[in-house]
């Protein structure tokens, strides 16, 4: 992160994307690698440890009882949170979450929650009382770029491999889980897929020096043809028909990682 | 086809627009839009502390977006939240291209909103008055920031959506900023359910009405300064 | 604020001073003008906007319902806030409230709730379980001097402005406001008047400059000739004579505002 | 007339005074005032850092004044509140023009008050011992901060409330804290409901009965510095 | 602390320590003088001023109804809080913990814990319900060295000091003191005993200036010679017979200080 | 007699290391240890900001101890505790000596161990892994920090305490981290309630399984590094 490696190798990442081309040797609409493990932490109630080249996550899943929102009383909840520690980087602070921590955490965020693949009114406890609150905690190992994809991916494998605790008689968090899975539709688990702009040139699944270099990101969260949520950042600029350039990468990727999620059923 | 507000779906709420309100500022702006009120206003170029902070290269913008305690149905709490840090942070992003920040470096640029009355939208008015208040500060503009939201409520889609439109079952929002006259998309935030082809239909409905944002933006830049307008 | 310009004008405050004058031609009695809109922001249950010279706060009321204090079980409360942010000045940081809005603040709130103009008997809602809590946040937009006083009328004037919300079936804020003012007793409207002392002069109402110039203020909480709250500030000092000239002169300057503020109604 | 404690109306509650009793620090002062128990401490004039906080023309002063959390009814948080934070600027402030300060630009003077003990009158109490840390710590005092509340209670104009008087349901209360010798108001605050006549009147006890503070400041000072005593 | 003065003393320190000789006269083994007071805060239900040589801690004991641990529904709980702030030293910051505050107080809380001499089984209010919490707030007023032997020395005077307050008919505290003392096991008092290396030979009781010269600290919770909690600290290092000798130092210690401790009962 | 888990009393759980596992740190450790899973990295050195934290004699280490909210029982908050605090101490104090930073003066090497799952023992086996981080990043080792608790349950003395363990009714548990092969004990933390005699006996296991330690860090750092292994 912010190494003298990156400025060195911006020069190098422009240069060869000038004639299309990656420093790992990618085309640019190509993911790099993607490898997930899951049930990986003993101690959570669902878990995956995400490789997308270089850059690794882990999710793991924990659920407490609480109170639901006022205008959905029958319905359970969910809260994403994403670390950037010192783990994974030497400028990464422990303490208070800061600003890229934050708003990576969001973007995922917003594709998991407006697919609703989860079915919230299945884990309502006692109407308008008590619901199950899925918190999904991912922590950044190794930071090689495109950590927005990487945790959504995570968070998604691990929701995919969680299995509902048992209640106690106060319906209270009990000690073991269930063999009950999420209400997950399985037709409806949202991807995001991520872009940065070098040159004018779209690339896909960027790696940090391509993220040191670019100065325009646009992610999209999408359920194959279905548009769930969009971020645009950074201070660059796309046109209109560069978007529907990205719209239409996006969904045609979705399908190969969709395959790999799946796959870990 | 109208909206529960009378409005044609590709038709702006009522917008007003006062530049210069805020008298310590370097720039500033009210803004009306709908039900939603909002002040931008800007302070700087000016040394950035601390000096680790600062771009040798060019100006910093540091926007801030805040919403009054009192702008929404249940009291806010003042102290600023994940959802207020996000978009302060890509709404500062869609500013850097509308100004000649090369001008001034190792300086940073404050600029503030605050949503005094909140009734969706309230992201892309704040930007719209930030874009309008740095124009006012004489910052050298290379273009605004005209932002507005496009979506669908009630299988229509429509430009500006208000609160009550984006509670529909089948609502669709889509924040737009696009650098004016450059036509380009600057900031771009969405929450929904759309196909794809559906969605391309509410950005193109969002930047055409960016457009309109920005006609009302050069009015009241006018008539504020009627000879210097060079941004017609 | 703290602007070279302050710098500057603050040897032509003191010249003029000596001569009685001040740099904006008031005399060292006059308040600048007071103009005060209400009803100005349409989601808050009461609002005012207050330009008392170039200085401008807007406050508005919000409603929650919370548990009375165990002393007064059956009384509603109150809770006032001032935000300087970085809209007003530059050196006003946006975050934890910084020491100057935390004491301006509090000597507003101070001659509200001394003054017991509000009923807090009347916003209780089932005894010593649920009561109203009235929350009043002023923002600083433009900081010209006189920050207390201006905070104070803007609070008044929202206050009185101020409709009730209906509550829900089970006691709980609802999304409209009723027909019901706020229980106010008008006789004992409170006015805060803030003086600071140059070069042994008295002022009144002082502008940024002015304050820069100065180092010793005084504000006092005031109903007529009935003193409600008062606070000495800044390094300098006041004879006992002083205070007393100070008291006589705010209980002057009350009828003139307090017709200002009693015309909104 | 006498009070629930004894007292005439413009009678101290008992003090007592012993300066120098934490060894580390450059002046201190425990006090005892009634049920009220206070320690004030002073470190510095030392460099003030970071730097921009420093003033090139006199020292600055870092009051703070904290309530243990065993010092009242129910436990108080140890995070320091408005309250505090309101209670130290302004105390902080009323030692300024007691102190040489512009014998030491650029450095700060640490004062640290804390209430141990809490019955009324704490803000005083703080002040009055701090104001003797000082003189404790051999810094150039151009006078004493002599501080003590006055006010109303059952219908009498009283000097040093208690707990117990400011809980009366006519209850006046106003600190004030006087510059002696020079007879200077440097701190004055006040909640309650008194017409002017009878408020200038509180007053007016008042400053009389922080003459009463001086005079025990005094002996106090006297006690450990018989021979430098150049304050009586 | 981290005065001038200590680095000129270091020297002095570590001549002497060659000796087996300390600045202060004292032998290696040897504590300083321990007097403390009971009762020394009207407003605390329990309370001890303690002074250890010239460090001085200040305990004051709170009672406050709070929920009981779901793991101990029958049992009150104990806090005990260091607060190392400006008055003691022109080092500590007043505001949040810091760590020497923070690590002080857990090793002083861990002997006190570990013992088990309080019956936290006769703190139950309601089972399950309310129990009675104890806030232990120790306050340095000087510091000079051992803040850990007499933090925990302050914390255990006022224990044993204190007097549980009558609670009112809602089961809340109230205002007055029953005539009850804490229920504890007089046979189970738990001494810190703290020792610190110095070119290899071990002292008890360090002042600030012997901290300051050595590197390696070692801290014991014991009950005569059952030992309650340890810990080692700061960057040296100690032999496995060091520690050996030390345990043994401590038991010695035990008697003459718990003798100064039931002094006060 | 043996454990609920099977074990003898003086055996650990099955250990797993392997270094160098995150990519972008100069040193690195996934360890496994019974149910526990910690991965350590080090950053450094590099220069210490701000300055004044600096020490012109040698580097700072900065030792982070953390949970993952998931690692335990009831979601863990992400915010560091007391705990966390205290152990990221005493932790960072015993790499001090294994490691030679007087070759580094003005720096600070990072250190951070997170713990993916805790199962008992987890300072340990983040100050084992920390250790090895630190050989892995080349930093100049005088020796490792080979830590392990021991203890009592059920009546005996055991090394390397499960979490079922510590709830016995007479737990004891004392965690120990020695420098090897120096063997000086840098850590030492204790609960419990245990004459001396059996407390001196639970150390001295502790110190052998220290031992044991030892030799799984050296094989996991010969696996990697067979050629430089000097530390056999």
């Amino acid at each position: 992160m912010s190494s003298i490696l990156n400025i060195v190798n911006a020069d190098n990442v422009l240069k060869l994307i000038k004639e299309g081309k990656r420093l790992d040797g990618r085309n640019l609409d190509e993911f790099r690698n993607l490898e997930i493990k899951t049930g990986v932490i003993p101690s959570a109630a669902g878990s995956a440890w995400v490789k997308l080249g270089n850059t690794e996550i882990i999710a793991g899943i924990k659920f407490a009882v609480g109170s639901p929102y006022p205008d959905s009383p029958d319905e359970g909840s969910m809260s994403l949170n994403l670390e950037l520690t010192g783990i994974s980087s030497p400028d990464f602070f422990t303490g208070p979450p800061q600003i890229d921590a934050i708003e990576y955490g969001r973007v995922a965020d917003r594709a998991l929650r407006s697919s609703e693949f989860i079915d919230f009114k299945k884990l309502s406890i006692v109407s308008g009382e008590k619901v199950f609150v899925i918190f999904i905690d991912c922590i950044a190992i190794n930071a090689d770029g495109n950590l927005i994809d990487a945790t959504e991916f995570a968070a998604l494998a691990a929701l995919l491999n969680t299995k509902i605790p048992i209640l106690d008689e106060n319906n209270n968090i009990g000690k073991e889980l269930s063999s009950d899975s999420l209400p997950i539709d399985l037709n409806k688990i949202p991807l995001s897929i991520t872009f940065e702009k070098i040159d004018n040139k779209i690339l896909i699944d960027p790696t940090e020096e391509e993220e040191f270099t670019s100065n325009t990101r646009f992610s999209l969260g999408l359920i194959k043809d279905t548009i769930v949520s969009c971020q645009k950042s950074k201070g660059g600029s796309f046109s209109e028909d560069e978007i529907n350039i990205m719209i239409d990468l996006a969904i045609k990727k979705y399908d190969s990682i969709i395959k790999i999620i799946k796959s870990l059923i | 086809m109208t909206r529960l507000d009378n409005r044609q779906i590709d038709q702006l709420r009522p917008i007003n627009i006062k530049l210069g309100v805020v008298k310590s500022a370097d720039g500033s702006c009210y803004l009306e839009w709908g039900r939603n009120i909002v002040i931008a206003t800007v302070h700087g170029p000016k040394p950035m502390f601390p000096k680790h902070l600062a771009d040798s290269t060019k100006a910093v913008i540091d926007y801030r977006y805040r919403m009054a305690p009192f702008s929404v149905s249940d009291r806010k709490n003042p102290v600023p939240g994940k959802r207020d840090k996000e978009i302060s942070l890509v709404s500062g992003f869609a500013l850097e291209k509308a100004i000649d920040l090369e001008q001034f470096p190792n300086t940073v640029i404050d600029i503030n909103s605050i949503i005094l009355s909140a009734d969706a939208g309230t992201r892309a008015a704040a930007l719209t008055a930030a874009s309008l208040a740095c124009a006012d500060a004489g910052l050298p503009m290379k273009g605004l920031v005209s932002a507005v939201a496009s979506g669908r409520a009630n299988g229509e889609f429509v430009l500006d959506l208000t609160k009550d439109e984006e509670d529909t079952f089948d609502a669709v929002d889509t924040a737009i900023g696009v650098l004016m006259p450059q036509n380009e998309i600057v900031l771009m935030q969405m929450d929904g359910f759309v196909n794809q082809k559906d969605w391309k239909k509410i950005i193109s409905v969002g930047v055409k009405g960016a457009e309109k944002v920005y006609e009302l933006q050069k009015k009241a830049i006018l008539e504020k300064y009627p000879l210097e307008g060079d941004l017609q």
